[in-house]
């Protein structure tokens, strides 16, 4: 098998050969660009460096515009150590303590292929984490379906929850949340986006640039294959002159061990301080490792493709520079160090390779068999890509939507009708308890969780010795934020900011993966713009930045999008978690407390959603003064130690609310409908900003007088009753609405291993 | 009675870290000259009387489906003597 | 109680070898590091096997570990008495290396199962159970996806018969493990094997109850009267 | 250049229940009379050279001691075409 390889002399000399740049996604304008930028045509290994650098995957190209909006706005705060831009944001917790999160996708691997997709996008968020210096410390999942009787997902889901687990139990990091949601919207479309959390001492921050001249480029941890090469495979076939390449997988298939001894490793070799910089391979491989690292350094870098180590001898130099193999890592080391570097990585079997070192040329040089074959300004590649102003426009059926509210629908009007309307959505998949699926992820590991699912917020324990710890909740209700995309982006971070604050723990930063349609429709641009100014002026007055995030496209089926579905993660920070709240009723006679206001909103609501498959109307009106007037109660009454329990009420209303937190200890209440107030409504609006606490007869007052310092109605509606008591509501219309235990656990239990089990 | 072994065998291309994991167990313990391992899964199936052209059908169909993943994983059938 | 040296062993992919350290140090004793490439104990006296995926548990549970350099003299001190325990893939472990008899296989429901599990503890005769009263009902974390204990019933007869079923499971069988067994010991009582992980349940903040703390301070009860 | 296969099978007495759960899915999705299923593993090696006595017997040591567990697993080796 011969092959020619595209050299630089080649482009220089050959200006008029035709290049597959449409196939490669590159639009005329773009690849114009290129040659105006090398003042020549590119090589192939570059048009395939720049085709995938500059993908909206990679490049952000429709997004950035709106994005800035995250800089633009961020709220003085001098939490944030690194912002926007790097791989993942940093954020100051005190005593020296910083920490590290980010939220990305994996939605389209995950829907061809559940297990792998899942477990690779798990290993790529944590790659993230590690590569900012911090050792990686939990992880969260937030994933939405299709319907949940749908044969297609009774595909995808258990293949994603093993995959999820299998790659994440194997790691040792602990999975303290997530969401699950389904709705037809995503019925061809699952979303799979993984969170993971990393903690470090301040002097541990590392970034990804390469300083130095001199310095050594060492990519280490798994062998280079033909994962993820799917576009250039057009460039191997045409340089190729007789007989093919070997085929390319469809699919990358993880190696949760690799990825573990690449944790050890990496943490040994930064805390030895023989690294300069780093940087994680993902998405675009090599080609954005090294273009990243030498436009964050000193500008140039020399690299010496045949001295990748390939796990497929026959991959070309493009396919080497795109491949997307997991379990990779690139460092910066000096060449005093990098003996003892490559001494630490044979201890923990990583292959270490020397590919290159740092220079001051400004260009990035690759070589492969002793010719140049790229030879570019590496911040054309990784930075200076196109951005695109893309139309938008408010939907034309954005109006009739709105204007459809549920008022119409037909509601409980007796306490036996509100019976059957509480034990029907307590089995509903969307309230159900999703223990078919947490079971299957171990929250122990590391020793330092302390709430995990089902609570409101994971939170973990940073420092054994001060017990100074985080808590992170993410969440979105796709409803509410195609009902109005710019309150439901503000919605998801309000309601993310609540379950926070309810454990205790003081919000903030915030993190966000934006799953949305197809940029090229105006009607999802709209959606998308709408969303990230809603986040952005949302973060900004409630005074938490946003550190970092990811943006996912073309989530449809056909030319139906999904619903915008704009997920925030929301990191807080508890100075003591021995001090943390959790969300279930536990001593007899404390006394139920509601906090905050309840509207007649159920436009959008899970109610509409389960009894009348109706989406309608306008999502429950967003107030952020009240949203951080009731986190400020629930914080400082944490700190205090005068509340048993806290739950922030949001899917389902106060209803589901109480259900779960009897259902926590298996201790039940008696709960009252306020007098004069309407019960369906008390029981089943969405109205945001309020929860539900307990409290002891002798610290009512203390609570009340708190809530009324921060202007947070309080209402005293009932009391916990003995472990294995009932929960009763009174003042249901004719009667009281008397619910055993037994009965709403095998109603809440029973549905999802019913679907999946 | 008939006795089908389907065989299922990750593709070439994907890769296999539990045969890689392997690979090197061997090597360490003492066997010579391993150039590579590739680990797969069997299945072998009892069948009330014989395979014919209906149930080899059904087999193919159902083994290309539901014994393995053929985003990932080739198979084959082979018939052994019960 | 302490100067009481535990080694922790820790292979590639092991994952609760630092929990099994802490819970050494809240029992009071002294937790070593032990490295899968060292055929050396350090002097220790006691080990535990941590639980984890080592060599990420490809081939067989426990399978690969069990030839690694550090096994050597560990299978040589513990037919000498030295306590040992093996917890989740440390069970595993000492099940494949024949300190322990029987296997485990895949859970018979076929998913990794994370919950609180009920135990008894059946035999106090071991030297990490000496501390517990027998017929104590304790709750601890279970989690593993290969967990179902098996050998024949010979095997299970004589375990039963000579008390070395150390600890069962009550309520619910997680794993479908033959006889309801959740751990066993050696004939001497030295080696023990538990699939649930006790070492996760040693703070009140962290795990579901502190029954775990148990194991550790056994062994250093046991040490000290030694 | 020599390929060799190592068939591990769980011990008959030894409850499968993936082949269980194979069993009746294969029932469910319309292949009749099927009446029992069982999995196992197998490991294709490459090795360099052939497979001569000695390696041969190093194989069949690492066969019943590293690559299956004799409480609960049968092995056989079998030499194939590469
Ligand atoms: N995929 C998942 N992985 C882990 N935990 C999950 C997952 N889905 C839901 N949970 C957990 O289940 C609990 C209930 O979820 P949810 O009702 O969405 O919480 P909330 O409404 O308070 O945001 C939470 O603790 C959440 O973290
Ligand atoms: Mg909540």
């Amino acid at each position: 098998m011969t092959r020619h390889t595209d050299t630089v002399t080649d482009a220089s000399t050959t200006p008029e050969v035709e290049q597959p740049y449409a196939e490669l996604g590159l639009k005329p304008d773009e690849y114009q660009r290129i040659r105006d930028i090398l003042e020549r045509r590119p090589t192939s290994a570059e048009l395939a460096m720049y085709s995938v650098m500059w993908s909206e995957h990679c490049s952000y190209k429709s997004s950035k515009v709106h994005l800035r909006q995250f800089g633009d706005k961020t709220p003085d705060t001098d939490a944030l150590l690194v912002g926007i831009g790097e791989n993942a944001g940093v954020v100051d917790i005190g005593d020296g303590w910083a920490v590290t999160f980010k939220v990305e996708s994996h939605n389209h691997p995950s829907y061809v292929e559940p297990y792998q997709g899942a477990a690779t996008g798990i290993g790529g968020i944590v790659r993230d984490i590690l590569s900012m210096g911090a050792r990686p410390v939990a992880v969260m999942d937030p994933l939405r379906f299709g319907a949940a009787d749908h044969p297609d997902t009774h595909r995808v889901l258990p293949g994603v929850v093993a995959g999820i687990g299998g790659y994440g139990n194997c790691l040792g990091l602990p999975n303290v949340g997530g969401e699950i949601v389904f709705d037809p919207s995503y019925q061809g479309n699952p979303l799979v986006n993984a969170l993971c959390v990393g903690t470090m001492r301040h002097e541990d921050i590392h970034l990804a640039s390469a300083k130095g001249v001199g310095n050594l480029v060492v990519l280490y941890g798994a062998k280079t294959g033909g994962d993820g090469i799917g576009g250039v495979s057009v460039l191997a076939s045409e340089t190729f002159e007789d007989g093919g390449p070997a085929k390319r997988p469809a699919v990358q298939v993880g190696d949760p061990f690799m990825e573990k001894l690449l944790i050890e490793c990496t943490l040994e070799v930064l805390h030895a301080g023989l690294v300069e910089g780093i940087q994680d391979l993902g998405g675009a491989g090599i080609s954005c490792a090294t273009s990243e690292l030498a436009s964050n350094g000193e500008g140039g870098m020399h690299v010496v493709l045949d001295r990748v180590p390939l796990r497929d001898r026959t991959l070309t130099p493009e396919e080497i520079l795109m491949s997307e193999s997991q379990e990779r890592m690139c460092a910066v080391v000096r060449p005093d160090r990098i003996d003892a570097f490559l001494a630490i990585c044979a201890r923990w079997d990583v292959d270490a390779a020397v590919i290159g070192e740092v220079t001051d040329t400004g260009r990035l040089v690759i070589e492969w068999h002793g010719e140049t074959i790229v030879d570019v300004p590496p911040r054309t590649v990784a930075h200076d890509g196109p951005v695109y102003e893309r139309p938008y426009a408010r939907p034309a059926w954005q109006d009739e939507l709105q204007a459809d509210a549920p008022e119409h629908l037909a509601r409980p009007t007796s306490a036996g009708a509100v019976r059957d309307t509480v034990l029907r959505l307590v089995a509903s998949p969307n309230l159900a308890s999703k223990t078919w699926v947490t079971s299957q992820y171990d929250r122990y590991v590391l020793g330092n969780t302390v709430l995990a699912q089902p609570e409101d917020a994971g939170v973990i324990r940073v420092d054994e010795e001060s017990g100074r710890g985080v808590a992170i909740s993410t969440d979105c209700n796709g409803r509410f934020a195609k009902l109005d995309p710019y309150a439901g982006a503000q919605l998801a971070l309000a309601e993310a900011y609540r379950n926070v604050a309810a454990t205790g723990a003081r919000p903030l930063a915030v993190t966000n993966c934006l799953n949305f349609g197809s940029p090229e429709d105006p009607d999802v641009m709209w959606q998308f713009a709408e969303a990230v100014r809603g986040l952005a002026d949302a973060c900004l007055e409630l005074g938490t930045p946003v550190t970092g995030g990811n943006v996912s496209f073309y989530n449809q089926t056909g030319d139906v999008a999904i619903h915008p579905t704009p997920v925030v993660g929301v990191l807080g920070v508890v100075d003591d978690v021995a001090r943390r709240t959790p969300m279930g009723f536990r001593h007899d006679g404390d006394l139920v407390v509601a906090l905050g206001e309840t509207r007649d909103e159920l436009a959008g609501s899970e109610w509409a959603h389960v009894v009348h498959d109706h989406l309608g109307g306008l999502p429950p009106s967003v107030d952020l003064g009240a949203e951080r007037a009731l986190a400020e109660v629930l914080t400082a009454a944490s700190r205090d130690g005068i509340v048993t329990a806290a739950h922030d009420l949001s899917d389902g209303g106060l209803a589901q609310g109480l259900v779960e937190m009897a259902l926590r200890n298996g201790v039940g209440a008696e709960v009252g409908v306020p007098p004069g107030a309407d019960p369906f409504v008390t029981l089943f609006s969405e109205s945001t900003a309020r929860a539900v606490v307990t409290v002891s007869q002798e610290r009512l007052g203390a609570v009340l007088a708190l809530a009324a310092h921060h202007g947070v109605p309080a209402t005293v509606v009932g009391a916990v009753g003995e472990a294995g008591s009932d929960l009763v509501l009174t003042g249901v219309y004719d009667g009281d609405v008397v619910l055993p235990l037994a009965q709403l656990r095998e109603a809440a239990e029973a549905t999802l291993p019913a679907l999946f089990g | 009675m008939a006795r089908v072994v389907v065989d299922v065998m990750l593709k070439p291309e994907i890769l296999d870290p539990q045969g890689k994991a392997v690979e090197g167990a061997l090597g360490r313990l003492g066997l010579a000259g391993v150039a590579g391992v590739r680990q797969g899964k069997t299945f072998t199936l009892e069948l009330d009387g014989e395979l014919d052209e209906s149930r080899l059908a059904t087999l193919h169909e159902l083994a290309g489906s539901l014994l393995s993943n053929p985003v990932i994983e080739d198979y084959a059938i082979r018939e052994v003597t019960a | 109680m302490s100067g009481m040296r535990v080694g922790v062993i820790t292979f590639p992919g092991s994952l609760d070898d630092r929990d099994a350290a802490r819970a050494v140090r809240v029992a009071g004793g002294d937790p070593v590091a032990l490295w899968h490439a060292e055929a050396d104990l350090h002097a220790v006296d006691a080990v535990v096997i941590p639980g984890g995926f080592s060599y990420g548990d490809y081939l067989r549970c426990g399978a690969i570990a069990r030839f690694a350099p550090v096994m050597e003299p560990l299978v040589a001190a513990a037919e000498g008495g030295l306590p040992v325990l093996g917890i989740c893939n440390g069970f595993q472990i000492l099940c494949e290396t024949h300190l322990l008899p029987g296997a485990l296989v895949r859970n018979d429901h076929l998913h990794f199962i994370c919950r609180d599990q009920r135990l008894r503890i059946e035999s106090t005769d071991t030297a990490w159970t000496s501390s517990y009263d027998r017929g104590q009902e304790i709750v601890v974390p279970l989690k593993n996806g290969e967990g179902g204990y098996v050998a024949d019933e010979a095997t299970l007869d004589r375990l039963e018969g000579e008390g070395r079923v150390v600890a069962r499971y009550l309520e619910v069988n997680p794993n479908g493990s033959r006889r309801d067994i959740a751990g066993i010991a050696n004939a001497r009582g030295n080696v023990v094997g538990l699939m649930p992980h006790p070492e996760h349940a040693v703070e009140e903040l962290t795990g579901p109850t502190t029954d775990g703390l148990g194991f550790f301070t056994s062994i250093l009860k046991g040490l000290v009267e030694a």
